[in-house]
């Protein structure tokens, strides 16, 4: 909790850390909320933000407010998915890649690489309109996860590669330790922070893509997600028809979201990097 | 300093210039929007070769069909061809005369050889289009120049109706232009040759637009001869890419006739004061369109083979909270498996109405149950009267706009039905079990797109059930023709039975696809409009009938299509709801007398073939 | 890519030894990967469209019945039956799959289903230049502009331009691009309306090679281009400010400042030559990205371009057309990927000896 | 013997705010320094004792958080003496290598990787001499180069390419180029193997001679002291404890520390065990009432706890500041 404590008086993390947690309050709220967002026409429509619908509602007849905490909660729990599992493949390629060398560092370099060199959103595209029909939250975390890694992995393989340099790793490895014990009682120290960083800048990035596919009209369009608040408000022309709040409300949240994620990673890979930390702190 | 001035002025001319290039006055310029979005191949205008939209001006200015379908009044317009097809007795050969004094629009005269000659290609090179269907064809000659005979293999009574245009036909190619062409797979047909009035001017290599030039001699084409000057001298069809830029084009009367979502029409009425839609008040949308949208459950599947589980499923839909559900109310509803258009209100629903209110159903215990329910009509007005639109007080009125009646909601009834069959209620949940003692779940196979009339069927279908008990899914596919043909659903958004031809009482092209003939088990490719494999002995006695019927023959054809229709209700393999509500949108900045509600002298679409109908009835405002 | 690793300190070696050294360990290797990676992509792209459950001749059938052309059922079948044929669907997924090979080599990627018989080579060829005219424009003006500004942004932090720069990108970048392009097409081609409301070029009017037609196509790309160069200024500022940030803290600057150079000449020379070295990776990996087009961008400015092509190819299951833009893609970005590493070296000293 | 560089009272302090506490660390406390035309003055202690501070506020490369809390420092250039904190940075930029420069410690890191070694010089050049051409400016390294004895074939190298020994030279060549008065060196031997340092010493004593320019050296290796200054200083916790002539304070220490200094030195033939202050160096956050060194001193009195010692002059060229100097 020291960490946090210190990490609240950087200014920008405040302002992260205030977005995150109410985001968090709206999707617990979502568990109260009086709507079934599957149902349309259950309040009456087009009515600007006014008691008790305090975020107005929208042409297909739903709160947006209520709408929106299933929608924040169903792009948060996607986005963890989808980074989770793409941390866990960035772990192990990136390690291993890291700590072998050789050949094997090779052949799982040309794969994270050949993950970067496809079209990555026709390829995203194509497996939606695929899986579309049975597409839920998970699928979908999953489906952004296998294909949110490659990047990343190179990023923890170069860490690994200027940690395998420092002596202590020579130590263990001669210390006849297994490569089991190296990689999580030396390596994870040092790499659980840059993962954590890398975890928020995917979650960004897997939100980013879902309000792509989700425009496309490519993903499930029922489940309510930002990006699917986005696509009926965009198809139900609420800009022209001066519907302005029901575009407004999935705009700001995405844009408060990215602005909360990015200052958090940001000033987290401040916080573990003591050389900027010094840099800043002198600036008194 | 000269060089910059002169690059100054050019800049500030741009910057000014209309949309339009100089030499194209707006105000004598027509702007349509395309439907069908970009052109893939701009450059290439060869629609025989492959298959290729058409709506860019080919099928709508550029070519005339021999027939084409006038679904608004209700008959076929006799284009190239001089009068109706002529078959000999036993359907077996197809005699047709031809118009006289119709040139292309390169100054060659239009006679018999070109119909010879279009067969005879596209019967010889595969990949062409029609090329299947004229495998049929064992010889075709011209008794003289405008007159052609078609001999045909087997006896076929519909032939003819791959020249009908609706929306698609077999067009007749300058015989003078293709025979000089080797490979007529790869030409381009650029510049395109025509008998329409229009001729092309320009067109966007990058596939956004085409522009066409009214021909000096439009007296020498059908429609000249047939309804006078087309108004506009310049056609210009373009492609936008999404609705917004629709309204914000007619808003700067850059565009006169969109295709627009409900959703887009409200935003060009209240933003653009000079736009009107098909009618001028609620509920705007063009309820004439030659198709009724509705479910169409697969036969092949249980427990939809059984038709009194079908129709539990319709009686347990309120059509009026349905109707809510899906376009708030905006929508004609149809009983039958028919889109009530004028024409087909007075050949076939004044005729079948008393056999509807006579319709029972048995209910096992000796109990009878009449479903239809004419007062549905007036129950879907009032709800739109509730819901704050303006809406007519005429009963006549209320019929032709909310549709004369549909079936009663009798949830009881549908209970009954179903315990009849088998079927039992979970005690804990209330919800409905299978005969074998599963949950019943549906899963509703339906298009991607919300705002297409489909999927608002499949998602008021759903609510509907799960009111009614049963766990109801939507899944979306874009691969939706492909299941289709599969059969690989329990129940589609289809069509409930193909569209008809709209001008005419014709239903055989309703029927045919019923024919048992081509029943195809799951996992081959079934027939359109009969995705759902059902087939019925007394419907193939029907078709049968029908074959032997002449095209000309009204009153047989109309004796024979209700027995049909009626064995389709009793049966209902697929549950009619409402016609599709077409959205168009017109600017009455530059033209005026558009074919609305109140002057339907045409079918208001402008991606259809009968466009070039229409123009000559615009009048230009004089807006400069 | 550079590899950290270690390096070996030859100090100075002959020409000769030097170049031959050079080619075996340096430039052998990559052109081996470079050929692979292009083979396994591009089974890749062979594959993924076959499980995409769109059958072509099916939807294509679908498409025909679907707008009321008739179709007699006999008939569907003997159709089937012919584009099967034509489509080359014959056969098992192996032997499609080297007869596409044996295509590939002759640059024939074979006719598209959609717009049969047309081949894929002249559908890509009429919608390329536009895009590449779009896509590699705005690639370049926006990695310029945004790598000049956060170099900037980076080195003076706490000058208050900085600080706007540093505001805006962040609210910018996020917003949804959907929602960024319609605003600037609303403001700049409806309520302004300086700006046309879509489409290539001027309509009813001919490209000529002279001043009034390229103004006409800058007038026209101009709102796509923005939107594009809008997003892509912020995401190269945010990432080069990042690496300017550290590159100060190096010891060789602090150095040169003491040396007493000129401000201008230490940002120039020793910031930002070393804070390009990943930033030139990147460019390399987003040339590669033109390929498939800014689809959005087409979509809201109905701008002629691949994306669009792409996106109806995927819902149509046109495989031939997929496949050769894919194809192309892949090539065009791992091309640039190995023009980008060999050039590498003059880039970055230290790379030089493997 | 002109004075070039004047050093009063100098204070300078870190001002670091470690996570919302404000800390000051007294790196340089009240520190008097001169340094004479030609001499070589070498300033030692162990590493923490503020000796490198100490050369960054001589040099004017006082960058956040260090901070120049008082005293002066002045530039003495042909008999005008310039405060160095008072004029703005573009004055100070003119001293800037042309009248003292900077050998830096890790040679490392300090050539820009990606110039070559001539364009890293025609850089340093021609932001001093206006006018300069690129060749002009590539000869005069050359030149610089050959009397230095260092093969000028590097001017073509880039930095990586050239061994740790030859990096430090070319810094170091690089930092005389424009022949200044002063050059300040900060441990310019310590990263490197001992047959290296040899020559890098050697190169330092040649250039010193040659161009006549004094030497400030600062090492924690006595060895060198005792080799090449004969001005010497030793620092301790911040403060000069005893200061002057190399060879006086060899023969005849008076502050304890700097005899422990001494002792640690080996000699020929001396096998006993070195001896070294017991204890470490103190914390410069929170340092020891009175004098700093009394915790670890044998010699410490009640009044070098209490006091501060005050600065003795031994002899005309020798002070101390030790409480034990006073009796």
């Amino acid at each position: 909790m020291k960490t946090l404590r210190d990490l609240l008086r950087d200014g920008r993390f405040k302002f992260a850390f205030a977005v995150c947690l109410i985001l968090l309050i709206l999707s617990v709220m979502s568990f109260f909320s009086p709507y079934d967002p599957y149902r349309w026409n259950v309040v009456p429509r087009d009515l600007s933000p006014q008691w008790p619908h305090l975020f107005g509602t929208t042409s297909t007849g739903q709160d947006i407010f209520w709408l929106l905490t299933f929608a924040v909660r169903n792009s948060l729990t996607m986005s963890l998915i989808a980074s989770m599992v793409s941390r866990v493949i960035a772990i192990i390629i990136g390690l291993t890649a890291g700590h072998k060398g050789g050949k094997v560092d090779k052949t799982l370099m040309f794969i994270s690489d050949s993950f970067l060199i496809i079209p990555l959103l026709l390829i995203i595209i194509m497996f939606a309109v695929m899986v579309r029909g049975r597409m839920n939250l998970a699928g979908l975390g999953l489906l952004l996860g296998m294909f949110g890694w490659a990047w990343d992995a190179r990023v923890i393989r170069s860490q690994v590669l200027s940690l395998r340099e420092r002596d202590f790793i020579y130590t263990a490895v001669l210390s006849g330790s297994s490569t089991l014990s190296i990689v999580f009682k030396e390596y994870m120290p040092f790499l659980i922070p840059l993962v954590f960083a890398t975890l928020i800048g995917n979650m960004s990035w897997a939100i980013g893509m879902e309000i792509v596919l989700a425009i496309l009209g490519v993903l499930n369009l029922e489940t309510p997600l930002i990006g699917t608040m986005l696509y009926w408000a965009i198809n139900y022309q609420s800009i022209l028809l001066g519907y302005w709040w029901w575009i407004l409300t999935p705009v700001m949240t995405s844009v408060f979201l990215f602005i909360a994620l990015y200052l958090m990673s940001v000033s987290i890979s401040e916080y573990l990097d003591p050389r900027m930390r010094i840099q800043r702190v002198g600036r008194a | 300093m000269r060089k910059v001035l002169l690059v100054v002025s050019l800049l500030f001319a741009c910057l000014v210039m209309a949309q339009l290039a100089a030499d194209v006055p707006r105000n004598e310029t027509f702007i349509a929007n395309q439907l069908t979005g970009r052109v893939g191949t701009p450059g290439n205008f060869n629609l025989w070769a492959g298959w290729r939209w058409q709506d860019r001006g080919i099928q709508n200015l550029l070519l005339e069909p021999l027939w084409c379908v006038e679904y608004a009044t209700g008959e076929i317009i006799n284009a190239l061809a001089a009068e109706p097809p002529i078959y000999n007795s036993d359907f077996t050969e197809l005699t047709i005369k031809l118009r006289k004094g119709v040139y292309w629009s390169d100054g060659v005269l239009f006679t018999a050889d070109d119909v010879v000659y279009t067969i005879e290609l596209l019967k010889r090179v595969p990949g062409m289009s029609y090329n299947a269907q004229l495998q049929e064809v064992a010889e075709v000659k011209k008794l003289d120049d405008y007159t052609v005979v078609v001999k045909l293999t087997g006896s076929n009574s519909r032939f003819h109706t791959y020249l009908l245009d609706r929306w698609g036909a077999l067009r007749i190619l300058p015989k003078h232009v293709f025979e000089k062409v080797e490979d007529p797979m790869t030409f381009e047909f650029n510049p395109p040759v025509g008998t329409g009035p229009y001729v092309l001017k320009g067109y966007d290599p990058g596939g956004y637009w085409t522009l066409w030039e009214l021909r000096k001699d439009w007296e020498r084409t059908p429609t000249g001869m047939l309804y006078g000057k087309p108004a506009p001298k310049y056609v210009l069809i373009q492609t936008f890419g999404t609705a917004e830029q629709q309204v914000l084009a007619m808003a700067r009367h850059e565009l006169d006739a969109a295709d627009l979502t409900m959703e887009g029409l409200r935003a060009v009425l209240q933003r653009v004061n000079t736009a009107r839609a098909w009618r001028r008040d609620f509920p705007w949308s063009v309820n004439i369109d030659p198709c009724v949208t509705g479910l169409h459950f697969n036969n092949a599947v249980e427990p939809y083979n059984n038709p009194e589980v079908r129709w539990a499923l319709t009686l347990a839909i309120d059509i009026v909270e349905y109707a809510g559900n899906a376009f708030d109310g905006a929508v004609t509803l149809s009983p039958i498996h028919l889109p009530l258009t004028s024409a087909y209100y007075d050949w076939y629903f004044t005729r079948i109405e008393e056999w509807l209110k006579s319709l029972e159903l048995d209910l096992g215990d000796g109990q009878k149950f009449k479903p239809y329910d004419p007062t549905a009509g007036e129950r879907l007005a009032e709800y739109a009267k509730k819901r704050g639109y303006k809406v007519p007080t005429d009963p006549g009125e209320i019929k032709k706009i909310f549709g004369p009646g549909w079936y009663k909601y009798a949830p009881d009834v549908a209970e009954k039905l179903l315990i009849k069959n088998g079927f039992k209620r979970d005690p804990k949940t209330g919800k409905w079990l299978l005969p074998n003692g599963k949950p019943w779940t549906i899963t509703i196979l339906t298009t991607t797109n919300p705002a297409h009339p489909s999927y608002r069927n499949g998602f008021a279908a759903s609510q509907a059930w799960k009111k009614f008990g049963i766990d109801v899914t939507v899944m979306t596919s874009d691969a939706l023709a492909t299941l289709g043909q599969r059969g690989e659903f329990e129940i589609t958004t289809d069509w409930p039975a193909a569209e008809p031809w709209g001008g005419h009482p014709d239903l055989f092209r309703v029927f045919d696809p019923y024919n048992s003939e081509y029943l195809v088990p799951i996992g081959e490719n079934a027939p359109w409009g009969n995705y759902g494999r059902w087939t019925n002995p007394e419907m193939d006695a029907v078709i049968a009938k029908l074959k032997d019927t002449d095209w000309n023959d009204t009153e047989g054809i109309v004796t024979v299509g209700l027995e049909g229709l009626k064995l389709l209700i009793k049966e209902m393999p697929g549950i009619p709801t409402f016609n599709y509500p077409g959205v168009v949108a017109w600017d009455e900045y530059y033209w005026t007398n558009y074919p609305g509600a109140e002057n339907m002298y045409c079918q208001p679409y402008h991606h259809w073939p009968n466009f070039k109908y229409m123009l000559p009835f615009l009048k230009p405002t004089g807006k400069k | 890519m550079t590899q950290a690793g270690a390096f070996t300190r030859p100090g100075i070696f002959s020409k000769e030894v030097e170049v031959l050294r050079f080619f075996r360990t340096y430039f052998l290797p990559r052109i081996l990967i470079y050929f692979l990676v292009i083979v396994v992509g591009v089974t890749i792209v062979f594959v993924i469209p076959r499980l995409l459950p769109m059958d072509p001749i099916q939807q294509m059938i679908g498409q025909i019945t679907s707008t009321g052309a008739y179709l007699d059922p006999k008939a569907m079948n003997y159709m089937i039956e012919t584009l099967k044929e034509l489509y080359g669907l014959k056969g098992s997924l192996w032997e499609q799959y080297w007869s596409f090979w044996k295509r590939l080599f002759r640059g024939d990627f074979g006719p598209s289903y959609f717009q049969f018989p047309v081949p894929v080579i002249s559908l890509i060829r009429q919608s390329l230049p536009w895009t590449l005219g779009l896509l590699l424009t705005t690639t370049l003006v926006s990695w310029i502009l945004g790598n000049v500004l956060g170099a900037l942004g980076g080195y003076f932090p706490q000058k208050s331009w900085a600080k706007i720069l540093d505001v805006i990108s962040m609210v910018i970048r996020p917003m949804p691009y959907y929602v960024l392009a319609l605003s600037l097409l609303l403001l700049f081609a409806y309520f302004i309306p300086v700006f046309p409301l879509g489409g290539g070029f001027l309509i009813g009017g001919r490209i000529r090679f002279d001043l009034r037609s390229i103004l006409i196509l800058l007038k026209h790309a101009f709102l796509p281009a923005m939107s594009l160069i809008l997003l892509g200024v912020f995401l190269w500022f945010q990432a080069m400010k990042l690496v300017v940030q550290s590159v100060k803290n190096e010891d060789f600057v602090s150095y040169a400042k003491l040396g007493g150079l000129s401000q201008s000449k230490i940002v120039r020379r020793y910031v930002m030559r070393n804070a390009m070295l990943p930033q030139i990776t990147g460019l390399a990996l987003s040339l590669g990205q033109i390929f498939s087009g800014a689809l959005i961008t087409e979509i809201v400015f109905s701008y002629p371009g691949l994306g669009t092509l792409l996106y109806n190819a995927i819902f149509t299951g046109d495989y031939n057309l997929l496949m050769g833009i894919m194809s192309m893609s892949i090539f065009v970005i791992t091309t640039s990927i190995l023009v980008i590493d060999l050039l590498y070296p003059i880039f970055d000293p230290r790379v030089r000896y493997r | 013997m002109k004075t070039l560089i004047e050093a009063r009272k100098v204070k300078a302090y870190y001002v670091l705010e470690i996570f919302g506490k404000q800390r000051t660390v007294k790196a340089v406390d009240e520190v008097d320094l001169d340094v004479q035309e030609g001499s070589i003055h070498g300033i030692a202690g162990e590493s923490g004792c503020g000796k490198t501070t100490f050369l960054k506020v001589l040099f004017a490369a006082v960058e956040p958080p260090l901070r120049m809390v008082d005293g002066k420092v002045y530039y003495v250039n042909d008999a005008k003496a310039v405060d160095l904190y008072s004029v703005d940075e573009s004055e100070r930029k003119k001293f800037r290598w042309s009248f003292a420069s900077y050998v830096p410690q890790g040679s490392m890191s300090v050539l820009n990787p990606v110039l070559k070694i001539k364009d890293t010089f025609r850089d340093f050049i021609s932001s001093h001499l206006r006018g300069r051409s690129k060749n002009e400016a590539y000869e005069m390294a050359k030149e610089h180069l050959k009397e230095l004895g260092l093969p000028f074939k590097i001017l073509d190298a880039y930095p990586h390419q050239l061994s740790g020994g030859m990096r430090q030279r070319v810094t170091i060549a690089l930092a005389t180029v424009l022949k200044p008065k002063v050059i300040i060196a900060d441990e310019a031997t310590t990263a490197l193997d001992v047959v290296t340092q040899r020559g890098v010493i050697q190169l330092l004593k040649e250039i010193q001679s040659r161009q006549g320019s004094s030497l400030v050296l600062v090492t924690h290796d006595m060895g060198v002291h005792a080799n090449i200054t004969n001005l010497l200083s030793v620092m301790y916790a911040g403060k000069v404890i005893e200061e002057g002539r190399t060879e006086e304070l060899f023969e005849d220490p008076k502050h304890p520390y700097t005899q422990y200094l001494i002792k640690s030195l080996p000699r020929f033939g001396d096998r006993s065990k070195r001896e070294s202050p017991p204890g470490s160096p103190p914390s410069l956050f929170n340092l020891p009432s009175g004098c700093a060194f009394h915790p670890r001193c044998p010699f410490k009195m009640q009044k070098c706890e209490k006091e501060q010692p005050a600065t003795f002059r031994v002899s005309e060229s020798h002070k101390v500041a030790c409480w034990l100097a006073e009796g």
